[in-house]
């Protein structure tokens, strides 16, 4: 993985056992997420972003069940999802500061990453809306002889809206090796998961209603997350889609400038982190050098993808109209450029 | 319409006004009622339903699950058993999942029912560009909407009009659609009148000209009057029409003031290609054919999806150079 | 009701058992589909339609169980759910002939049956578009402190949609006195419905999951279609929505012209409707005479309706344009009407 | 595009030509597959599908769960991946619930994403009025995808360009919106012409004139002809354009026709208001002014709801005689 290798360039050993992958990967997704909510405040960012931070058992439990050669759609809350998958640390804060630099040329910003090269097919800022992208990709890697298979990453929100049970049907009809990943992290927005659904888990149940293979997890534990991610994935390969549903809690408002306080109480994601950090968690079962190497290498990579987002080009405004089609003579004004 | 005399502060921003129209009619009819993502305890993304679940509680400021397509219907539902709901799409851009909804449903259901029911639903639809949103949150669906049968389309451009438009479009008995330009909500205060207009659906005239009309309709209006200001110290006197709504559309006062200006160019930030500029400009170019001593101009958003990033965006979107720069060519013709 | 009023005008005595209640409807429910598949082959009728014969017990036994003052919307298969609700079989057919006495005056045609002095909310063309209406409908009548439901129905192939789990999702959200009746026919067209959901009784088994109460009833015992409906008719006027699958049999092909021939074997839905009869299954129960009365009322009835609906006059095309808004002024031109 | 020889039979129908391009793309390139509601044993709901799972399988004319806009979802997530998915929507009105997957999706992906992926998809719309399926079922949305930056929108007036439009959209390798007439499949056979037209995007000229141009697209290209023709004993010699694309649209051959008669109708089977009708009146009004000797007309549909029935239908949408009408109103001028 790349951000694996991204490590051991700042001098950490082979990451050894699970708990410690688990735990560097974690440690880069939150430190990415950090990096831009710091530099947001320093105001290099206009536009708002949805911080993962606290989440990451979940994009990390399940990118380490992955091959390179495995897909990934996901949704605005992307960037662990992303760096997870390996796009570099710097493709993702240059979206986000709009560097050409950046994983989508910074013409999509934050709810736009999108790096092929890496399977990272990428988000999309309408939830729900990249769950068909995955299964239908996935569904063609098999046709063609592959065993690769995607994940759609989608929160609970994104469950309240017929679209996700319906992508889930559709796939499961065409038998799309498609993983469906509902990140319950306790909200949508200002709507708590539980008024909608019932208690966390509830989701699993109506999947698993559905005749879909379909596992819960509480995320607050990133080996279970990754355990569970294997068996799914293992059998996601087989051919067939299925779900599962991690417990994760949104430690940050819903995007950088939400008013959250107005809807749940002052400090209740902080209290939480203080409590179940999940990355805390794993440290007992790493060495503590190990934890400082790694604690170390994360600091490096991601002071490295600032400095180098921050000097990435803007993109030339004279670029923006560029590539809207890819029949040879199509630009925005059609006719005019095919003669 | 009721014609409340506005009693409230002189000035607004138009986030305020808006806010201040749906108060004043849910203070007005308790079958008012608001439905939406976030428009509860948040008080909305744009806070524009600010406060209102303390003043109204929680039966007529409902939050709703992220669900477009069923909480418009049921907000259709409540519609026909005598409700008015105002429904809430966070970012028009999301409108595109509850479309079965309003153009299948709601836009037809009077007809279809040979007069049975009716659908007195506004749909709020936070549009446009300049809020650095990208691409899947930054369109502008207007000439869409505009095209649909059986719908009325409001599209306010200042804080005077998002009042009183609001009020307009909650008391009338048809679904309305009704755009707000994300990027107006925090602009500047202004006044908002103390009665609505005579005639609620008259296009306004914000600034008159003789030498050449400006049609144009929501945020663009702004720019349009800057283009005027700016261009009129070369001597160019434009008159800007401020269409209000796209349906209907007030083509009478653009008639008139062609008649005078000899001259036309229409301006929407919707893109230009098949959009509603193209109706301002093709009934001029039929009724007032003769008045026109120049070819019509228009300025709209090119057809290309929307970066993210203004410097990017300001290439798509009519700037006011682009507009001043059409008003130049029009005149030298 | 209307058409038990209908039935005594032609000397049938008070329908005094369930049974009997049932059989007279599902024979008026057959009869008139019977009806205009007979005018249809006179070529009165072009355009398609969608016959629900066969399928009766579900629209007879959920009928029975509501008030006239409850809510009903339906779908495109909706002739038996408007005659139940009791819509004149003179105004359902009147509406195929596109009538001016047709329950829409005749601009609807046959997915376009609305009636709203008898509750008949109506039809809808598109799949699953009705759903929202119902519950929207309902929660209103619950406001103003009625005790009066509303019931929707759809086919399983509506289930494919997410819309319709969204939708009960949304009624259960906001307590919408709402009965959601998934008339499953084992087909959506020319897509055998258990190859999508599993046998029937599979879509139930979603629903519960959802947490909303949920039954599951075999269509060939009118009775306990009826009877259920029952159940869960009281318990949804305490407030709240509920979910009923009947599994009822596509007798004829999905519309008139369908050539169902091409995905069924000819004669399945005949084969079915000699073995399984829901209306024959009834005759036990019935005396003879009872029987015989209720049967030539029934036809009296039709031959009426059908008589009338013939001599209903054509719209005017002057007509065409009437009726889009209900703002003075505003016709198809809008601002030229208003001045 | 693979300027494949047609060697079929010489004149088919334009269900039959549509069917024949699916089946020949299909043959030429394994990477074409079908997917919609009823595209398998039934063969459509307008046969435009029959027989052709017999001939390349299920796993290639895939039956879809009756779920429009996940089903328009995967054949995205397939077309990403090199597959060519030619999507049915059984009446075009149901896209309602798939323009989500269409427009925030699949028309702005290669440009979101920064050209890291193409969109090679075709979805086919069969729309329009006559056919007695009413308001649900009986809608023109051509002008909103002509309107939706990243879209390319075919729109086929005949056999012939039944089978190239739809051999040619399957090859390219952007979304593109077929729009096919209901009312126009079971109409006269057709000589399917031997080649592709040497430009692909080009309007045609179906008949020539010199008094006065009328413009159009789909169905409506008949009835221009047939007004053509009928008022052409009165003297008056119209020249037809036939757009063939909304997107790109061929002005340029509007406007060559115009410098030579001066005149201008466009008819549209979509509303007429707000409607691509407007675009063509528009660039004219704009491009080719100096050439006009009269105002430019236009006839689409009334903006109301189709209701069913053929009669009350040619209340609304254009008729010969509305042509007709409006052909002399212009040359009175
Ligand atoms: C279709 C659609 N509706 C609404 C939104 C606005 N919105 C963005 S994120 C969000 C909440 C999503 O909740 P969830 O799916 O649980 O994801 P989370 O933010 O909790 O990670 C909402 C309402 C959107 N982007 N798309
Ligand atoms: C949104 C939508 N998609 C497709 C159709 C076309 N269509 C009409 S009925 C039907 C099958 C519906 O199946 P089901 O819901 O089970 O009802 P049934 O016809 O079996 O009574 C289809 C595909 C439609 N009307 N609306
Ligand atoms: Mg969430
Ligand atoms: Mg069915």
């Amino acid at each position: 993985m790349r951000w694996a290798q991204d490590l051991r360039r700042h001098s950490v050993g082979d990451l050894a056992t699970v708990e410690e992958q688990l735990f560097a990967l974690m440690l880069l997704i939150r430190s990415v997420e950090a990096a831009i909510e710091r530099t947001h405040r320093a105001a290099k960012i206009t536009g708002s972003f949805h911080s993962s931070l606290g989440q990451e058992s979940c994009a990390a439990g399940v990118s380490l069940a992955l091959r390179d050669d495995d897909i990934v759609t996901s949704n605005h809350r992307g960037h662990g999802h992303a760096v997870g998958k390996g796009v570099s640390a710097e493709a993702v804060i240059a979206e986000m500061f709009r560097r050409t630099n950046g994983s989508s040329g910074g013409r999509g910003g934050s709810m736009h990453i999108h790096n092929r090269s890496v399977g990272f097919y990428g988000e999309t800022a309408i939830v729900g809306g990249g769950l068909g992208w995955a299964s239908g990709a996935a569904w063609t890697r098999k046709r063609h002889g592959s065993d690769a298979i995607a994940v759609a990453y989608a929160g609970d929100g994104a469950f309240a809206n017929g679209i996700f049970a319906e992508a889930i049907r559709v796939a499961d009809f065409w038998e799309a090796p498609c993983l469906f990943v509902c990140e319950n992290n306790g909200w949508a927005h200002s709507m708590p998961s539980d008024g909608v659904f019932g208690p966390a888990g509830s989701i699993t149940n109506v999947v698993s209603a559905m005749n879909v293979r379909s596992e819960f997890v509480d995320g607050r534990d990133a080996v279970k997350v990754y355990e569970t991610g294997c068996e799914l994935v293992e059998y996601v390969r087989t051919g067939k889609p299925a779900f599962i549903e991690v417990a994760v809690h949104r430690v940050k408002a819903h995007s950088v400038n939400d008013a959250d306080y107005r809807y749940r109480p002052k400090n209740e994601g902080a209290e939480w982190l203080r409590e179940y950090d999940p990355i805390n968690s794993l440290r007992a079962s790493i060495r503590v050098e190990q934890q400082h190497a790694i604690e170390s290498a994360v600091s490096a990579v991601v002071d490295e993808a600032l400095e180098a987002a921050s000097n990435g080009a803007l993109p030339e405004t004279s670029d923006a109209l560029r590539g809207i089609y890819a029949t040879r003579g199509l630009g925005w004004d059609g006719r005019a450029e095919i003669r | 319409m009721r014609r409340e005399v506005w009693a409230g502060m002189a000035a607004l921003r138009f986030v305020d006004a808006v806010r201040q129209a749906l108060a004043d009619e849910m203070e007005a009819d308790e079958s008012v009622i608001l439905m939406g993502e976030e428009v509860g305890p948040l008080g909305g993304v744009f806070t524009v339903t600010r406060d209102l679940i303390e003043r109204f509680g929680p039966d007529r400021v409902m939050d709703a699950p992220l669900a477009e397509a069923s909480f418009t219907g049921f907000a259709l539902g409540a519609a026909t058993e005598g409700m008015r709901p105002v429904v809430e799409i966070m970012f028009s851009d999301f409108v595109m999942i509850a479309m079965d909804q309003i153009v299948n449903h709601a836009a037809k259901l009077r007809y279809m029912t040979n007069e049975q029911f009716d659908v007195p639903i506004v749909v709020r639809l936070p549009g446009g560009g300049g809020s650095n949103h990208g691409p899947q949150h930054s369109q502008s669906f207007e000439s869409w909407f505009a095209h649909t049968p059986g719908l009325i389309v409001a599209m306010p451009s200042n804080p005077s009009d998002g009042y009183w438009m609001m009020r307009h479009a909650i008391q009338l008995n048809d679904p309305v659609i009704f755009l707000e330009n994300k990027a107006m909500y925090f602009g500047a205060e202004q006044e908002v009148a103390d009665e609505p207009p005579a005639d609620p659906w008259a296009a306004a005239v914000p600034r008159e000209g003789s030498d050449l009309t400006i049609v144009s309709a929501g945020r663009m209006v702004g720019r349009c009057l800057s283009a005027a200001e700016s261009i009129s110290t070369r001597g160019i006197d434009c008159e800007v029409i401020d269409l209000r709504y796209l349906w209907p559309m007030d083509v009478d006062t653009v008639f008139t003031s062609v008649a005078k200006t000899s001259r036309l160019l229409v301006v929407s930030e919707a893109v230009e290609f098949c959009g509603w500029s193209g109706e301002v400009a093709s009934r001029v170019a039929k009724d007032a054919f003769t008045s026109l001593d120049a070819p019509i101009f228009r300025v709209g958003a090119l057809r290309c999806p929307i970066p993210v990033g203004v410097a990017l965006e300001d290439e798509i979107i009519p700037t006011v150079e682009r507009i001043e720069q059409a008003v130049v060519d029009c005149m030298d013709f």
